[in-house]
């Protein structure tokens, strides 16, 4: 199963893609280098990270089948 | 008074005056309510960098805006005596002069509808996974900020 | 931006919700608005001494009523950036459940539709000589106090 | 011309007519004293003065076709 990366706003505008299914990995540190490996782009922008639709702040442990989400700032209304 | 009614927020495209009224003229048979406080949002003529914006294309995370808006309702009816709450937000393409969102709050007293409903405007604007692309007439696009 | 083009508040029986949305819809020429704000008051179905409310009865000092809103309106646009505000209030006899008041305002940017919204509706309840008389299942009837 | 004395709300309750035309007197006093001893109920009632449209709290001088009116507490909204 792995982990759903999921990608939103102008993160998109980078990863070019909505989605990827990504290897496991323990925890969301370890899944964000990869991921900035992937996309050095990213660096550079302002995102905050969910967990299966929980913001989180610090590293978490992942499990098989977890979805990350890396959302820049909201802007609706 | 249950909170528990509820759908996705989500409309697609730009909510139409018409719904509007509908929503409002479906009140009449709650005899309980004596004030509705509304706020609707209207995508704006901004120029950036010269370049007028013709619409807005919103995209969201939309199932986690459903989990959080199942929060925030029952977050908001212990805090306000409202009798009902409805919201919806557009997806998709919205054009200058259109509505983007609608905020729907009804209460016996005018005090707990207009404030739920502008707590309700900061909350989704705060909080909800939701975004904005501003689409300029040259085609140039430019990712919304909230202040 | 003109505070000066106003006219009479009133409104003959019940604000129909297809006036509202009409007025909503002919605001989306209005390209430099983003956010609008709406209060509307509803007959309630009070019960007094026992007796269900039927309706509401509204008089008013007509000619005092528009002197005072010109100042009024004068000083919102003053106070406020506001791209429009609109007020009616009824006139006559209103049933339960339906509209006796819409105040609409319109800005560039919420705060200022949502604050001069709010500060409307408190200061017609206050300021403006408008009598409402509840008439009871019964056909008694009880002269309103407002809060 | 006189004086036009305006009746509005549970006012009417009392007077039951809305507007009588009373004949000129010096000030607001003297004429409310003129319209209470016409309609003593009155004495019980909560209400306030304008005079052309202006609120007054104090004894005003009047003058021919001047308006008067008595409003109790405004319940509009």
């Amino acid at each position: 199963m792995g982990i759903q990366v999921l990608f939103f706003g102008s993160i998109t505008d980078i990863t070019l893609v909505a989605a990827l299914s990504w290897e496991y990995c323990a925890d969301t540190d370890t899944l964000m280098k990869g991921v900035l490996n992937r996309f050095p782009a990213l660096a550079n922008k302002k995102y905050f990270l969910a967990l299966n639709q929980q913001v989180i702040h610090e590293n978490a442990p992942l499990k098989q089948g977890d979805t990350v989400a890396l959302m820049p700032p909201f802007s609706g209304g | 008074m249950s909170s528990k009614k509820h759908h996705s927020i989500f409309y697609q495209g730009s909510i139409p005056a018409q719904k509007i009224a509908d929503d409002i003229q479906k009140h009449s048979t709650k005899t309980n309510i004596g004030a509705h406080s509304i706020f609707l949002g209207q995508v704006r003529e901004d120029v950036i960098d010269g370049e007028k914006v013709v619409a807005i294309e919103y995209t969201a995370y939309e199932s986690m805006v459903e989990e959080k808006m199942a929060i925030i309702r029952e977050h908001f009816f212990q805090k306000y005596a409202l009798s009902c709450m409805h919201i919806y937000h557009s997806l998709g393409t919205v054009a200058v002069g259109e509505i983007c969102l609608f905020v729907f709050t009804s209460s016996a007293h005018r005090r707990d509808a207009i404030d739920a409903c502008n707590e309700m405007v900061e909350t989704i604007k705060k909080e909800l996974p939701i975004w904005g692309k501003e689409i300029c007439n040259n085609q140039t696009t430019v990712w919304k900020q909230n202040n």
